[in-house]
């Protein structure tokens, strides 16, 4: 049995042996399983030839043979630098989420199954090179979360498990229209061979793409993109994340923000774009304007939060609308940028979350308004605090910077200046209502309430645990951005790039 | 092999503060005061391998210029190479000298200064991490790389500035600082994305070449090189965005004599010193302009702040914007040179006021000093140095010779800012006079504060006294040509033209030079008289000036302007977003839930609500269809036929008309 | 030549349209349920007229007459009166319950 | 003459008389002795079905008498209605409906089953309205069976009613279709059309749309929906399955039947999808596009504020009956192995959820939604079986409802007509909704005073039986697809031509 194939299924073995061992075992269970998850992804890494942009750990087997196709559905898994980076982000994330999860105290065996089913389903997306495939694991990763928000979040729960299931299953649909689409006309399933597709279709000059016809490739596009952009989420399809985020419970809300944002990102890197590079050009000025729109816009609604966990939901909008930005300016560094930014964030916005849960644990309520001087009290706790914060805001040393810095030059090099330029302001923004949440969170007088250090004491071992880790990742990233950007950048450099100019320059971009 | 030694050099010379940083930070609490003095052994190592490459670069005489590196640290793609590199020059081994010695005298003096607060190791923590970031960004080679040390600054500087932060004060003062710095920063980000876009790579002389052969497109290397001022403006501190400096002052005094005295304020200076050859005549015009209106409004705000240490922050804003002036008419060399002189006298001054502060017991306030010379006789005399040095006082003071070269090249360019640059030194030399000698002079005007007060102890002191041993000695260094050597890429011709090199001429010789002499003497002169001499009839003489004085008391009103022009709107922008936000169209929203019929108590509240806006419009429409259609169902079963049979009617209707 | 040959199928066709429309009618108006099967019977019977009509003017294919019009006729009459019969039975059910039958009455089960 | 297609309507028959004869001599005695009886004739009935020799693939398949005509795809349904009458009698013995279900019952749902039967095999009008006839009474008295409650009885009442208006209705476009057939076989109605005799007829569309009023009714499409969720909500809950699965599923086999007679089934591929919205095919091709997407979304959108669980799963039945309209209307090979595919996902997500429903009633006394309350606490298993279940009437993957949506709406953009694919997507959106509400109520509310459902072990075992399919299938559906695609490939889309 291949790599992709234990890690990817190990989880959910690791849940089934939840289902009988021992309610009280469960937690234990579900970190040894991330380990080993986090281990073979390292062990991936390591194996993972750089220096070939193709698929590697290749495992397919017959699955649904004649499905449209003579070859059908297949089992068919792979891994390249862009979904290497994705895993590695996944099982890191969720390992430092499980450990979070450790005092989960309600229906403890089904929360810890869900949460393997979640790993399962999220490392299926990233590894997935069958259309089928990938649309199934994108899909079942959906229940668990629907669960996870809905038992185990907090007051609103059910409105916001209801809400964040309707969104995505709203761009879900239409990604599967697309999906279908794509099927039909080109008779494959197969991601890889779909892709090489829409490059004969570019190359041969003519306007049809895979589809044959412009038109339906724009529609096709366009279903798809809106399809990721509400897992982004992207504006204006970002409503369903602050109620998600302030209902799940932390750790969830660290995978919810660490990853699941992520395969967005990664559907339109790896589907929506390579499948459709001249409709994805061709709407690269609109994207533009939204990613803009969602960066400036994110971050202003952000400034104006009152709930601290709410505050860092609006700053993962923000953030996001780098990947998109990037996406849309096609450049190879935009693209890397916007790859570095998914991975930059996804380990800040978990940290953040993980910070935002530690105080919520003590103080039972997220009012910015209400906390101050935490500084003087848990100063271990602020250390993480701040290095999170400006990190998240862009501050050198922090992967954050490189992320944007990338994504800057990049776009700025791509046909859309203008709204590279625009979004340029949510860096002076975002810093304000970072320093502004800084000062109100955990500098100023500290108020009695906080004062007496049994309530609120420094770190606990665990979050200790959880959050030293992504603390020395998010620098690490920040100060030898090569190491990390290699795992990908061939893969962009030679299949993705490739494409876009293709399609760009035909139109004149 | 001579490389290798100076590779060597720089990392000690990066090293060492960083480990002190690392130390200090973690077992900081651990080591009390004896880690106080390690950073200062530090500070003291990387102070003494700076004078090394000073001796090294000395030797190596003219023209020395030496690039360590470049090492990868990100290819982006594009084929574009992200490196990080070390480039040695005259400018940067003075630099180097600067920041470090300033900086090892400023822990020494704060191993007394800031002893018995309760944050004591943190400070000298950040203190070290400061230095670092400082000389990153000297020792850079590339944009990229002096950008991160640009921004690490700003953390360090806000850190710093923000050390005392229960109180409010000081952290509004230090997210003042960055934010507005950062609003800086935007240029600069535009000119990295454009040399990133038409360059690729950020090494200096790379662009520099592009610069000048014209790769960069037209509007975007004068874009560029606005962009590069905007940065410099900010973080020196310079007109509009002077405003968080003086606020910076919250922070301990130690701080405002290394961070927002002598090195990071004047870090603008140096970017906008180190990209000269890529900055076209008209970003120099603006660079020249901007510098000699911040001098003479700054000075003008001095002239009516009783915080002793305001006043110094003013000066310095003020002492800045002569340099950036030097800088933009093409008397690079003297602009430079001021940087150094400056960076000795407003430390020194700054130490002083420090050392005064803390022999009154952190009292600030001018008008409750006076007499203190008798107190504290070594603080008193060195301060004096320094005044006389920004005044200055020809021949004997460093502040002399740098501000008559920036003088002249701005006499040799364009009269206009000659008589500014002219007007602001006689306002320097008068409130510098003004300060001195309502801190130092006559007789006590608030007893309590004379009679505790007391002369600093020896680890103070003896900064202070080096200081202004360097503030005197430095100025015939003025014109050494491998230091502070202009870069060879500099052509000042290209930026005003012939008249430079007249300006080169005049530079200490003529019209000119008795002209600044005049200035700064007769201020000197003229502040003695009215503060001392005549005070009795002070206020008398003020009357006239009375609407004057409230403007300049005022800062010319940009804290409010900006208030009731960015923040608040800024504020109001979000709050309105907000709203937008968590109800798109909620008018809609309403109407559509008023129109469709209620839902019902099983789908609950949370069905109002389906999902936000125009979706959760969505969501009421289909609950209002719903609810329609479940009222049909009436359970009617007559109704029920006359439906199917009215729509099979209408059915073969449409068929029929279609 | 009988009368009937002499006569065009149309006026059997009106003369079914008319019942049916009159046992619509009667369904759409009446609320009682008794008439409402009335009226469902007319329906079918209109139905009837049609096929026999049909049977009877149809171009003769072949020789052997083929009469499954007025088969099908013959067993819609079958069908129709088990349809009835049923119907009775649970409108009975009903009269059970409550001695009224009127169907307006009948909402318990809406929404 | 081979009489062997007669087999199973002839087993059926004598289950009927055994049933009825044993019901007198037992007087109810021994229910298990009848019931078994009832289900030793289904399952023969099945298996005879299976077994028999069909023609079919040789195109002209031979019919019998010109009446009935046997090819795998009448087999399927036969056996497709068999097995909905055994779970429906298994589930009403455990079930809610009465202490014992009398022997009346049995017959009555044999009779049906033997409708169906014919139903599935007849190609001739005289027999489609006879066995059409023989479900719906069958079905009218099996609503009423409990003649002490009410609700049952209005139910019956209605149905009736409505049944018998609709099915006069389509008798008056039947008798015009035989006008212009000049016969009542479909052959003969394929003949005349081919000739041309209906061409620019007002009278045929007045035909056609009456004929069509009554498969809506069978199918419960708009707009002849009305009666269903009275009904469902009405009638004890297996009975209410046994209505949403079976005669609905009788209703679209006759309607494939007469739309392959009326020959206007070959429907022209949309040549520009993003320009075409609905399939050009004539009257009943055009009615039948406009219905499916009434039907699909009235349906979902009426599901949204149901209370009951038998309303609700009613109105997602009335949905469901939409999205295999949208397949008629497409009207192409696929599509027909899509609807014979989706059908028999639809019977075993229909057959469990009612009979879960029937358990529910059964234990709590009320259908209302929030009488599932607490369940996901107390009664893991059967919540994750509705879990299952509701996620895959939602059509998620990786559960056998995804699977059938998946062909069907592949059917549908294979024709180009992608807006009714987009429209239909959008309503499985829509559909989530109600059912993720009624998983809410299940699982996210506590409930500490609700007790635990007493649950027998074979509710366990049906329930089971029924929900590893809806499980299986969803990851390999391969060979039952593969499977619906043959079957479909014996049905000619238009009569008599291959």
């Amino acid at each position: 049995m291949s790599m992709l194939t234990t890690i990817v299924f190990l989880p959910l073995a690791a849940m089934l042996l939840c289902w009988v061992a021992p309610a009280r075992l469960a937690r234990v269970i579900n970190v040894v399983a991330c380990s080993a998850v986090m281990v073979l992804a390292v062990v991936l890494w390591i194996q993972l030839d750089p220096a070939l942009s193709g698929y590697q750990f290749v495992q397919t087997a017959s699955w649904l043979p004649g499905v449209v196709s003579e070859q059908g559905i297949q089992y068919y898994v792979g891994l390249d630098g862009i979904g290497l980076a994705l895993v590695l982000l996944t099982a890191f994330v969720s390992l430092t989420a499980a450990i979070a999860s450790w005092n989960v105290e309600k229906q403890v065996r089904g929360y810890h199954m869900m949460f393997l089913l979640l790993l399962t389903g999220m490392l299926g997306v990233f590894v997935a090179l069958d259309l089928f495939l990938f649309y199934v694991f994108w899909e079942v990763m959906l229940l668990p979360m629907y669960f996870l928000i809905g038992i185990w979040g907090g007051p609103r729960r059910q409105y916001a498990a209801i809400k964040f299931f309707l969104y995505t299953l709203f761009g879900s649909v239409l990604l599967l229209a697309g999906v279908i689409l794509v099927v039909l006309k080109t008779g494959s399933w197969s991601i890889p061979e779909i892709t090489e597709l829409a490059k004969a279709a570019v190359a041969s000059g003519g306007d049809g793409g895979i589809l044959g016809s412009a038109s339906l490739c724009l529609a096709a596009f366009i279903g798809m993109f809106i399809g990721f952009a509400v897992k982004i989420p992207s504006f204006p399809f970002h409503t369903w994340l602050p109620d998600a985020h302030v209902e799940a419970p932390t750790p969830i809300s660290m995978i919810l923000a660490g990853v699941l944002l992520k395969m967005g990102g990664y559907g339109l890197i790896r589907v929506a774009y390579p499948f459709f590079p001249q409709a994805a050009v061709d709407c690269g000025a609109v994207i533009s304007v939204l990613s803009a729109i969602a960066i400036v816009y994110g971050a202003f609604v952000a400034m104006a939060q009152t709930d601290f966990k709410r505050m860092i939901a609006y700053s993962s909008v923000s953030h996001m609308g780098f990947v998109t930005l990037g996406l849309a300016a096609g450049t190879e560094t935009a693209i890397n940028g916007a790859m570095y930014m998914m991975l930059a964030h996804g380990t800040i916005s978990a940290m953040l979350f993980m910070i935002v849960g530690v105080i919520y644990e003590r103080a039972h309520h997220r009012e910015i308004a209400r906390f101050g001087g935490l500084a003087w009290v848990m100063p271990k706790y602020f250390v993480f605090a701040s290095i999170a914060f400006f990190a998240s805001l862009g501050l050198p040393g922090g992967s954050g910077f490189v992320a944007e810095i990338t994504t800057f030059v990049g776009a700025f090099d791509g046909p859309h200046r203008l709204w590279a330029i625009v979004s340029l302001l949510g860096v002076v923004i975002t810093a304000a209502y970072y320093l502004r949440t800084l000062q109100r969170v955990y500098l100023l007088e500290t108020p009695e309430v906080y004062k007496d250090t049994s309530a609120y004491p420094d770190l606990s071992v665990r979050e200790w645990v959880v959050l030293a880790p992504l603390a020395l990742v998010t620098i690490y990233m920040g100060i030898l951005p090569a190491t990390v950007m290699d795992i990908y950048k061939s893969v962009v450099h030679e299949t993705l790039v490739p494409l876009l100019s293709a399609a760009g320059s035909r139109f004149g971009g | 092999m001579f490389d290798d030694w100076l590779l060597h050099l720089c990392l000690i010379v990066l090293a060492a503060p960083l480990a002190g940083f690392c130390v200090q930070y973690v077992w900081g609490r651990r080591l009390g005061a004896a880690g106080a003095w390690l950073t200062c052994v530090t500070m003291f190592l990387s102070l003494a391998c700076s004078v090394l490459l000073g001796v090294a670069a000395l030797s190596a005489g003219a023209g020395f210029d030496v690039h360590l590196g470049p090492w990868s640290w990100l290819e982006p793609g594009d084929g574009a190479a992200w490196n990080i590199g070390i480039r040695l020059d005259g400018l940067t081994v003075v630099m180097l000298v600067v920041v470090t010695l300033v900086s090892f005298l400023v822990h020494v003096f704060s191993t007394r200064y800031m002893e018995g607060d309760a944050k004591y190791p943190l400070f000298f923590a950040w203190l070290q991490m400061f230095s670092f970031s400082m000389l990153v960004l000297v020792l850079a080679d590339n944009l990229l790389h002096l950008f991160m040390g640009w921004e690490l600054v700003g953390l360090c500087s806000y850190k710093l500035i923000g050390f005392w932060s229960e109180k409010p004060a000081p952290c509004l003062a230090a997210r003042k600082a960055f934010i507005t710095t950062r609003i800086g920063d935007l240029g600069m980000m535009i000119a990295l994305c454009a040399i990133g876009t038409w360059v690729g790579s950020f090494e200096f002389d790379a662009v520099f070449a592009a610069a000048a052969a014209g790769e960069i497109p037209d509007p975007w290397l004068l874009i560029a090189g606005l962009g590069l001022f905007l940065a410099a403006a900010g973080k020196s501190a310079q007109l509009p965005l002077h405003v968080w400096l003086p606020d910076a002052m919250e922070g301990p005094t130690p701080v405002s004599a290394l961070i927002h005295a002598a090195t990071m304020v004047a870090a603008g200076v140096y970017l906008v010193g180190r990209c000269a050859p890529m900055l076209t005549p008209d970003v120099l015009v603006v660079v020249a302009t901007v510098g000699a209106v911040t001098a003479l409004v700054a000075g003008l705000i001095a002239l009516a702040q009783n915080d002793i240490k305001r006043v110094l922050a003013y000066s310095t804003v003020s002492q800045l914007g002569y340099m950036f002036l030097g800088l933009g008419v093409g008397a690079w060399h003297a602009g430079l040179f001021h940087l150094t002189t400056h960076a000795f006298f407003k430390a020194l001054m700054f130490l002083g006021s420090g050392s005064v502060i803390h022999g009154c017991h952190h009292e600030q306030d001018m008008r409750r000093m006076g007499g203190l010379r008798r107190k504290m006789p070594i603080t008193a005399w060195t301060f004096l140095i320094g005044v006389l040095a920004i005044a200055g006082v020809p021949w004997i003071t460093s502040g002399f010779f740098s501000k008559d070269g920036i003088l002249s090249g701005a006499y040799g360019v364009s009269p206009v800012l000659f008589w500014i640059g002219l007007g602001g030194a006689v306002l320097t030399a008068f409130y510098m006079m003004r300060l001195y000698v309502l801190t130092f002079e006559g007789e006590p005007r608030d007893a309590h504060v004379h009679d505790h007060a007391h002369e600093s102890p020896r680890a103070m002191t003896v900064p202070l006294l080096i200081l202004a041993a360097l503030t005197l000695i430095i100025g015939p260094l003025a014109w050494h040509e491998i230091l502070l050597a202009p870069p060879t890429s500099v052509d000042p011709a290209a930026a005003w033209g012939t008249l430079q090199t007249l300006a080169q001429e005049h530079h200490h010789a003529g019209v000119v030079m008795w002209l600044a002499i005049a200035a700064g003497v007769g201020g000197l002169a003229l502040g003695w008289l009215v503060f001392h001499i005549r005070r009795g009839s002070l206020e008398a003489l003020k009357r006239p000036f009375a609407g004057l004085e409230r403007v300049f008391a005022e800062k010319f009103w940009f804290d409010e302007l900006y208030a009731a022009v960015l923040l608040r709107p800024a504020d109001a922008l979000a709050r309105g977003l907000r709203r937008v936000d968590e109800g798109v169209v909620d008018g809609l929203v309403n109407a559509a839930g008023r129109s469709g019929v209620r839902a019902g108590e099983a789908s609950g509240a949370h069905d109002r609500r389906v999902v936000d806006g125009l979706v959760r419009l969505v969501g009421h429409v289909c609950q209002g269809l719903g609810g329609a259609l479940s009222a049909l169902q009436s359970g009617r079963v007559r109704l029920y036929l006359s439906l199917s049979v009215g729509l099979l009617a209408l059915a073969l209707l449409l068929e029929h008309l279609l | 030549m009988t009368l009937v040959a002499a006569l065009s199928i149309q006026p059997f066709l009106y003369l079914s349209a008319a019942l049916f429309c009159a046992g619509l009618i009667a369904v759409l108006s009446r609320r009682n349920a008794v008439a409402i099967l009335i009226g469902i019977e007319l329906m079918l019977n209109a139905a009837n007229i049609n096929l026999v009509a049909f049977d009877r003017f149809r171009v003769q294919v072949g020789d052997a007459p083929v009469i499954d019009g007025q088969l099908f006729a013959l067993l819609v009459l079958a069908i129709a009166a088990a349809e009835a019969a049923v119907a009775l039975a649970l409108i009975l059910n009903v009269f059970d319950t409550r001695d009224r039958i009127d169907v307006d009455e009948l909402d318990l089960l809406k929404g | 003459m081979d009489w062997s297609p007669l087999i199973p309507a002839v087993e059926l028959t004598i289950g009927i008389l055994a049933v009825i004869v044993l019901d007198l001599l037992a007087r109810g005695r021994h229910p298990w002795l009848t019931t078994s009886v009832a289900l030793l004739a289904l399952a023969g009935a099945a298996v005879s079905a299976c077994v028999q020799p069909t023609s079919g693939l040789d195109g002209g398949a031979e019919t019998l008498l010109g009446v009935l005509q046997l090819d795998r795809f009448s087999v399927v349904f036969t056996v497709f209605c068999c097995v909905t009458g055994f779970v429906t009698i298994l589930a009403t013995v455990r079930g809610e409906a009465f202490p014992t279900p009398g022997g009346e019952f049995l017959v009555l749902v044999l009779s049906a089953v033997l409708g169906m039967n014919v139903l599935a095999m007849s190609v001739d009008l005289v027999a489609l309205y006879l066995a059409f006839e023989t479900v719906s009474i069958a079905g009218y008295v099996l609503v009423a069976m409990r003649r002490a409650d009410p609700r049952g009885n209005e139910a019956g009442v209605k149905y009736v009613l409505f049944g018998g208006v609709s099915s006069a209705v389509m008798l008056y476009g039947l008798s015009l279709v035989v006008g212009f057939a000049g016969g009542t076989s479909l052959e003969a109605l394929s003949r005349a059309i081919e000739a041309g005799h209906v061409t620019g007829q007002p009278l045929w569309t007045v035909a056609c749309v009456m004929v069509f009023a009554g498969f809506a009714f069978k199918i419960s499409a708009v707009p002849f929906h009305f009666w269903a969720p009275d009904v469902y909500a009405g009638a004890p809950a297996s009975v209410a399955g046994f209505l949403a699965v079976a005669s609905k599923a009788a209703g679209f086999v006759a309607l494939i039947r007469v739309v392959g007679a009326t020959r206007m089934g070959v429907v022209p591929e949309a040549s520009d999808p993003l320009t075409t919205f609905l399939p050009d095919g004539g009257v009943l091709i055009s009615l039948i596009a406009v219905a499916a997407i009434l039907t699909m979304t009235v349906g979902n959108l009426a599901a949204l504020r149901q209370r009951e669980l038998k309303r609700l799963l009613a109105w997602s039945s009335i949905a469901h009956a939409g999205y295999l309209l949208l397949l008629l209307a497409v009207w192409s090979e696929g599509a027909l192995a899509a609807l014979l595919f989706y059908l028999v996902a639809y019977l075993f997500m229909n057959l469990a959820a009612f009979l879960i429903a029937g358990i529910v009633i059964r234990e709590r006394g009320t259908g209302d939604i929030e009488a599932l309350r607490g369940m996901g606490r107390r009664n893991v298993g059967l919540s994750l079986a509705l879990a299952v279940l509701l996620f895959s009437l939602t059509g998620l993957p990786p559960f056998f409802g995804f699977a059938a949506k998946l062909q069907l709406f592949y059917a549908v953009f294979e024709r180009g007509f992608v807006w009714l694919g987009v429209i239909g997507l959008l309503n499985g959106v829509v559909s989530l909704y109600y059912y993720a509400r009624v998983l809410g109520v299940l699982w996210f509310q506590e409930a500490e005073d609700a007790p635990v459902l007493r649950l027998s072990r074979a509710d366990a075992l049906l329930c089971a039986v029924l929900v590893v399919p809806v499980l299986g299938l969803g990851l390999f559906w391969w060979g039952a697809w593969d499977w619906a695609r043959d079957v479909a490939r014996d049905l000619p889309l238009v009569m008599g031509v291959r």
